[in-house]
């Protein structure tokens, strides 16, 4: 009974009688949710226009911000720091194209799969060997963007809002906005979209599948430059944060491995519900659910719905 | 079954009654019909083509008879047994076997393998005996590997038993998958296309393969086919789909003089 | 060409397996350094590691080694990983090794039952297996200057001093969720029933270390008067940022002194400010020995060392390792009579360690920590505990020496030490009188 | 002139179906067998055998479970680590529960608990496929890792969170804990390893193996032919997760001596998918290959600089380490997506036509 209640009631309780807490608590899944959203951008961008599912993703994210944090400590003005990092993301974009992906045009999904599994193994090696491995602090003020918090009176509590987490969500909005405006507006969008339906097609009418995977990746790059820093304002630059950047998987599950809205919408279910459940369900097992619970929801929504919130319905054909 | 409705054929096989029957199917695919209220039989031991143009809804209704689409409407007998859905597996182990549109073997498998595995649901040494792989299980195998051997004798592909089948031409590769579901001892051979994208050759060497097993093992078939030609050649009776939708069935030449499908064929607009 | 490359590199294999193979050091001293340069904690393992290697190099130019004869150090990369600790273990040991830092609790559990077979000592300054204080039951593994048992008694005698004592409080207990962290846990309970004041845990699992925003969420949901942490690497400047967002007050979050080095500090530099913890050893290269190590390693060019880190927090840990290996060879080497000891008489040595002042003042080291004296039964020393706090730029010594509650300690120590050994029928104790 | 096959006929099927139908192949496997029960137990020095021979086959019995659902089913898995752990964990409550009972029975037993577990995750495979299963993999691996730490029972509360391997004896010898010789320890994981390859490799070979290749390579034609993805699946998750279960006991109780969860962490699921691939899917022999190659790879590695004379810290070496794994995966799916196990097998073609060029 006792346990019933537990469940079932205590933590509803609590959420009512802490409002400004539970605030709290929504903020930072929202917050959180915006930064798997983004990464699940960067994966649904490359999955969409090449139909590779890109494990590097969340280890781009890492590089991207290892290296402009790397090029600063190195004495670079951290502006200058930002474009030579974008810089780099577009030399890798070429590079995996050149290198990885087109030697693999016509080999089978899974073993384009496996490849990025090893690129990623490759930057992480590449990113130390170059930057060193220990863990590296963001240069958030640098950058200009803002580093203090504001205090909100709300409910007889506070509610505190860090203003680098707004500038997370802003910048992020902006970005995901811009994303758009360019898929569905500019000549290069339009062949995107166009890839992405029908390889054959695009190619009939004078698109290069390779540029369009430079230009994908690079894409991809951008987004990880701008996750990283954000993330790496959060908590620090290191490799270890690749087993975050994991959680964009389950995103993924939930919003369908083709949809923008799908990612963003997946990242904020995570995000809020991952919060909601350790804060106030965690205690009950003993704390640490997080690691787990996004996968356990999309092993969960995938038995009932395979494919993804915005996904279409797959027919088989023999 | 049902063999007071047996018959002679002129070259002497015996036709019996009705070993199938298709009553009222429809399927749907979201909003779009592919198939509407069609209904036919199929007689133990005959060869039953279904023909029609490209969309009519052919390999559509292979893929009802065994199992891997669920029809809406209308339901099935199969040997007396009355279903409206099961899954493929059951379909196999109630003795329908199949070939495909576009070949499906197993491509990552050899010739012998790959005909063995139609040998599936023959095997039974569990999996203690599997593991050990001597006594029983290696017995078993060896029996199977029996049949397997004269199967690949009567499709003449003795050379090619041990490579993986994708390296095989097309043509070897559709007589591969002949093998492939023959090596199950079908009750109802259900053949998709068995002869497309061949050169005159290769279509007679499975016009004849086609007709021997139907002669020597006396097993139904029912076959999709494009090359009226081959149809009118070896079929007993003859279904015409077209959008979905019966349109003809009976003897190959009543079929041929068929004003509905003379206009199927010719495009005439509906 | 893909033979040639397959050939090349099984011949290379087997090279390198024969280079590995024992090429027993006859006159050196051989001591491995299991460290980590890479990884989620190679943060906190490269200024370990360089400190510890310095003065080894110092030693070595300085003194031309130990007792005539030259250390030879090598290190292996464990990358805080217990299986590739093994690896480096099982991989050094052939070579004569004096002893084994394994600075890692995880690695350090998996040598304890290693090391009585192949007579090697282990040395966990600080971390570990609490319980190896119990020299009885654990002859051949020491962990002084103080256990984390030790430490946590010190750490709530030091609350308890403050804010009109403990007792009613409720504490919050921040750790990092594997060995190292959970090591202190029975400890804490038994004090909190003891000394009344109430526990609240927040494991933080070692994937989770860099997102710890819901368990700061849960501890502004709990609200303890008190944090003590028990982090490492990453998960120590991350904490210290949550702590900062919540607005938890940081002169009530103590570290321990895994959780307050220089470089968990900086990244939330004015933030952290308050924010206080446990220490063992100075920091600063005002010492006459650090003046040394930089003067024959540093200015050389042979420190992988970044200048500005010597004399950092972990640095000088590293060093103090390294000071206290040392002392023990030269101990070791006088009871034994001649230069070229054995794993053994390595033993011995730091079973008989009298660390005094007056010795590290000899050193070039006054002041730098507390004296440690071994003995057969002790082997964890129980002092040199002392409290720093972070003024937003550096560290401040803000305490004297907080003597650990030994006579309950002790006592908890040996129950541990006998459950630990229950179970181990053939387990080699040895008798102290 | 020397691997020839021309001239060796076979007379009848049972001949024909052996799993080594060439001589000199079997000369092979007896020359293999022999190195390893009587050159190396008797030569190897205790580093080789205990830092070198026990982790490669441990990790050749985990990569050759992976293969069973990955090379050969088709299932990717980045689970296995979990199941290696939940394997460990099995046996070490097994051994403290039944101290008496001969623990080498109790390591081949643990399976059966990792196989259960394995079936329990396996169970979305029947429903989805490819990355969509990735996702319940890691599911798997991460509620069971924290399982591992959350479950104290597990560890028998024990406080540092570790399982720690008891002395256990066989006939009087001495097999688990710190004072076992490596020698017999090596022979006991070797005796494991050969009868679980023989295994694995007679299940591939008959009717099962044929059933998880059909799922892999056309999964509607095999439910066509009678192959009912449901056992064929789940079978292959149960068998896949057996051989990594006995690997994670093996690996604490033969190799490690104790072990916390990071030893079961998602690292070693991807070390395990490295060995697979590296050595070749599909391939029992690539399965030794690839886990000779990625354990001994680093080995090499730290020694190269070394024998030439370069001081390279070993971060660095750590750091390129990392690079050149992941650059040989890539190179491997771009050259020869096979796998070593293919580069072997073209070898061998070489071989037979030696010393013609063709």
């Amino acid at each position: 009974m006792d346990l019933l209640y537990d469940i079932f009631a205590d933590p509803f309780v609590q959420m009512a009688g802490m409002p400004d807490f539970f605030v709290q608590v929504l903020w930072e899944g929202f917050v959180t949710g915006t930064l798997y959203a983004l990464i699940a951008l960067g994966f649904v961008l490359i999955f969409k226009a090449s139909g590779v599912f890109n494990f590097a993703q969340g280890i781009m994210v890492v590089f991207a911000a290892l290296t402009l944090v790397g090029l600063y400590q190195a004495g670079v003005p951290a502006l200058l720091a930002l474009v030579l990092s974008l810089g780099v993301m577009g030399t890798l974009a070429v590079s995996v194209e050149r290198l990885v992906l087109r030697h693999l045009v016509n080999q089978p999904d899974i073993i384009l799969f496996m490849a990025t599994i090893g690129l990623s193994y490759f930057l992480i090696g590449f990113g130390e060997f170059i930057f060193g491995g220990e863990t590296k602090s963001m240069i958030t003020s640098e950058l200009g963007l803002p580093t203090g918090s504001s205090v909100v009176d709300f409910a007889g509590g506070i509610v505190i809002f860090q203003h680098i987490d707004i500038a997370a969500v802003v910048i992020a909005g902006i970005l995901v906005t811009s994303l758009a405006l360019f898929f569905s507006k500019s000549r290069i969008g339009r062949a995107l979209r166009a890839v992405a339906d029908d390889h054959q097609a695009a190619l009939s009418v004078g698109i290069s599948l390779n540029q369009i995977w430079v230009i994908v990746w690079f894409a991809a790059g951008i987004v990880a430059l701008a996750t990283g820093i954000m993330w790496g304002a959060r908590s620090d630059v290191s490799f270890a944060l690749q087993i975050v950047a994991l959680k964009a998987l389950p995103v993924l599950i939930l919003g369908g491995f083709t949809s923008v809205p799908g990612a963003i919408v997946g990242g904020l279910i995570i995000g809020f519900g991952e919060k909601i459940f350790e804060v106030y369900w965690g205690g009950l097992l003993g704390g640490g659910v997080e690691g787990w619970f996004a996968y356990v929801i999309a092993l969960i929504f995938l038995l009932f719905r395979p494919q993804g919130l915005f996904g279409e319905k797959i027919i088989e054909r023999i | 079954m049902s063999s007071d409705q047996s018959t002679q054929t002129a070259d002497g096989r015996t036709i019996g009654g009705p070993i199938m029957e298709v009553k009222d199917i429809s399927l749907k695919f979201g909003g779009v019909t592919a198939i509407k209220n069609i209904s036919f039989d199929i007689n133990e031991g005959e060869i039953r083509a279904i023909i029609g143009p490209n969309g009519a809804g052919k390999t559509s209704m292979l893929n009802v008879i065994n199992g891997f689409y669920h029809p809406q409407e209308g339901q099935i007998v199969f040997r007396g047994e009355a279903r409206t859905a099961m899954r493929p597996y059951v379909a196999a182990s109630q003795g329908i076997s199949r070939t495909f549109q576009n070949v499906a073997l197993f491509e990552g498998m050899s010739t012998l393998d790959n005909i063995m595995a139609g040998r599936t649901l023959k095997m039974k040494k569990n999996f203690f005996w599997q593991m050990l792989r001597f006594g029983p299980a290696e017995v078993e195998e060896f029996e199977h590997r029996k049949v397997v051997e004269e199967i690949i004798d009567f499709l003449e592909i003795q050379a090619i038993r041990k490579t993986p089948v994708g390296r095989l031409p097309y043509g070897l590769q559709k007589r591969v998958e002949l093998g492939r579901a023959l090596a199950a001892e079908p009750s109802l051979l259900l053949l998709d296309e068995p002869m497309a994208g061949m050169n005159v050759e290769e279509k007679e060497d499975m016009s004849r393969f086609i007709l021997d097993v139907n002669d020597q093992f006396g097993t139904t078939i029912a076959l999709i086919e494009h090359d009226m030609g081959v149809v009118m050649d070896i079929a007993d009776r003859v279904v015409v789909l077209d959008y979905g939708q019966k349109i003809a069935d009976g003897l190959p030449a009543e079929v041929q003089a068929n004003q509905d499908v003379i206009d199927a064929y010719l495009g005439v607009a509906h | 060409m893909f033979k040639k490359v397959t050939t090349g590199a099984v011949a290379l294999a087997i090279v390198s397996t024969l280079q590995i193979a024992p090429v027993s050091a006859q006159e050196t001293l051989y001591v491995p350094l299991l460290t980590y340069r890479t990884g989620p904690f190679a943060g906190g393992g490269i200024p370990i590691a360089n400190g510890s290697a310095d003065y080894y190099a110092m030693l070595n130019e300085r003194d031309g080694g130990i007792g005539g004869l030259k250390i030879v150090t090598e290190e292996c990369e464990t990358s805080y990983n217990s299986q590739k600790g093994v690896e480096c273990y099982e991989a050094t040991k052939g070579n004569g090794a004096l002893v084994y830092n394994p600075y890692s609790t995880g690695i350090t559990l998996q040598l304890i039952p290693k090391a009585p077979v192949d007579e090697i000592p282990v040395l966990s300054m600080g971390y570990g297996l609490s319980a190896v204080a119990v020299g009885e039951k654990f002859p051949w593994t020491f962990n002084y200057p103080a256990s984390y048992w030790d430490q946590m008694s010190s750490i709530i005698s030091f609350i308890d001093t403050q804010d009109g004592g403990i007792k009613g409080k409720k504490v919050g207990f921040i750790y990092l969720d594997v060995g190292y962290g959970k090591e202190p846990i029975p400890l804490l309970e038994s004090l909190s029933e003891s000394m009344g004041f109430e526990v609240v845990k927040f494991p933080v699992a070692g994937k989770e270390m860099q997102t710890q925003s819901s368990h700061w969420l849960n501890v502004r949901k709990e609200n303890p008067d008190w944090m003590i942490m028990w982090g490492w690497g990453a998960m120590n400047p991350t904490a210290i940022k949550e702590a900062a967002k919540i607005k938890y007050p940081m002169d009530h979050f103590i570290g321990n002194w895994w959780s307050g080095a220089d470089v968990d500090l900086k990244p939330a530099g004015e933030a952290g400010k308050g924010y206080r913890s446990a220490n063992m050893a100075a920091s600063g290269t005002h010492f006459q020995a650090l003046q040394d190590v930089i003067k024959y390693v540093v200015e050389p060019g042979n420190s992988q060392a970044d200048p500005d880190t010597v004399g950092s927090v972990l640095y000088n840990r590293g060093l103090y390792n390294s000071v206290v290996v040392a002392e023990a060879i030269r101990t070791a080497q006088e009871i034994a009579g001649h230069a070229n000891i054995t794993g053994a008489e390595m033993r011995a040595g730091l079973e008989a360690l009298d660390l005094t002042a007056e010795r590290l003042a000899e050193l070039g080291l006054a002041d730098f920590t507390a004296p440690i004296k071994a003995t057969c039964e002790n082997h964890g020393s129980g002092g040199s505990i002392f409290m720093q706090q972070w003024d937003g730029s550096k560290w401040v010594r803000t305490s004297d020496l907080i003597a650990p509650m030994t006579d309950l300690v002790r006592a908890e120590l040996e129950a541990a030490a006998d459950q630990y050994v229950s179970d181990k029928p053939n387990w080699k104790t040895q008798s102290c009188n | 002139m020397i691997y020839r096959e021309t001239g060796q006929f076979k007379t009848n099927y049972k001949a024909d179906n052996s799993i080594f139908p060439i001589l000199q192949d079997r000369i092979a496997i007896i020359f293999y067998l022999f190195v390893a029960f009587i050159v190396i137990p008797a030569f190897g020095s205790d580093f080789f055998i205990n830092s070198m021979m026990i982790p490669f086959l441990i990790f050749a019995l985990a990569a050759i479970g992976l293969n069973i659902l990955t090379g050969f089913t088709g299932q990717i898995s980045l689970g296995t680590g979990a199941f290696m752990g939940v394997g460990a964990y099995s046996c070490y409550k097994l051994v403290t529960i039944f101290p008496d009972t001969n623990v080498i029975f109790l390591i081949v037993i643990s399976g059966f608990f990792s196989a259960a577990i394995g079936m329990v995750f396996g169970l979305p495979s029947l429903r989805i496929k490819g990355f969509y299963l990735v996702v319940t993999t890691l599911a798997a691996q991460f509620f069971l890792e924290w399982c591992f730490i959350r479950i104290e029972w597990l560890y028998n509360y024990n406080t540092s969170g570790a399982i720690e391997v008891p002395r256990r004896e066989v006939f009087n010898v001495i097999v688990t804990g710190p004072e076992a010789a490596a020698v017999t320890q090596y022979l006991v994981v070797l005796s494991i390893v050969v009868a679980m390859t023989w295994i694995a490799s007679n299940l591939i070979h008959g009717r099962i193996g044929r059933s998880w290749m059909m799922i892999r390579d056309m999964d509607i034609a095999a439910e066509l032919m009678g192959v009912r993805p449901l056992y064929a699946k789940l079978s292959a998750f149960a068998v896949s997760s057996f051989y990594a279960g006995v690997a994670g006991a093996m690996m604490v109780f033969m190799w490690l001596g104790a072990a916390e969860v990071e030893s079961f962490d998602v690292n070693h699921s991807f070390l395990i998918l490295f060995m697979v691939i590296i050595g070749g899917l599909g391939s029992i022999k690539g399965s030794f290959l690839g886990a000779a190659f990625i354990w001994m790879l680093p080995v090499v590695l730290r020694a190269f600089p070394k024998a030439l004379g370069l001081d390279v810290p070993v971060a660095t070496v750590e750091h390129v380490n990392f690079m050149i794994i992941g650059g040989l995966i890539i190179f491997f799916l771009i050259i020869e997506p096979n796998g070593l196990a293919r580069i072997w097998a073209l070898l061998k073609q070489k071989l037979r036509v030696w010393p013609f060029p063709y």
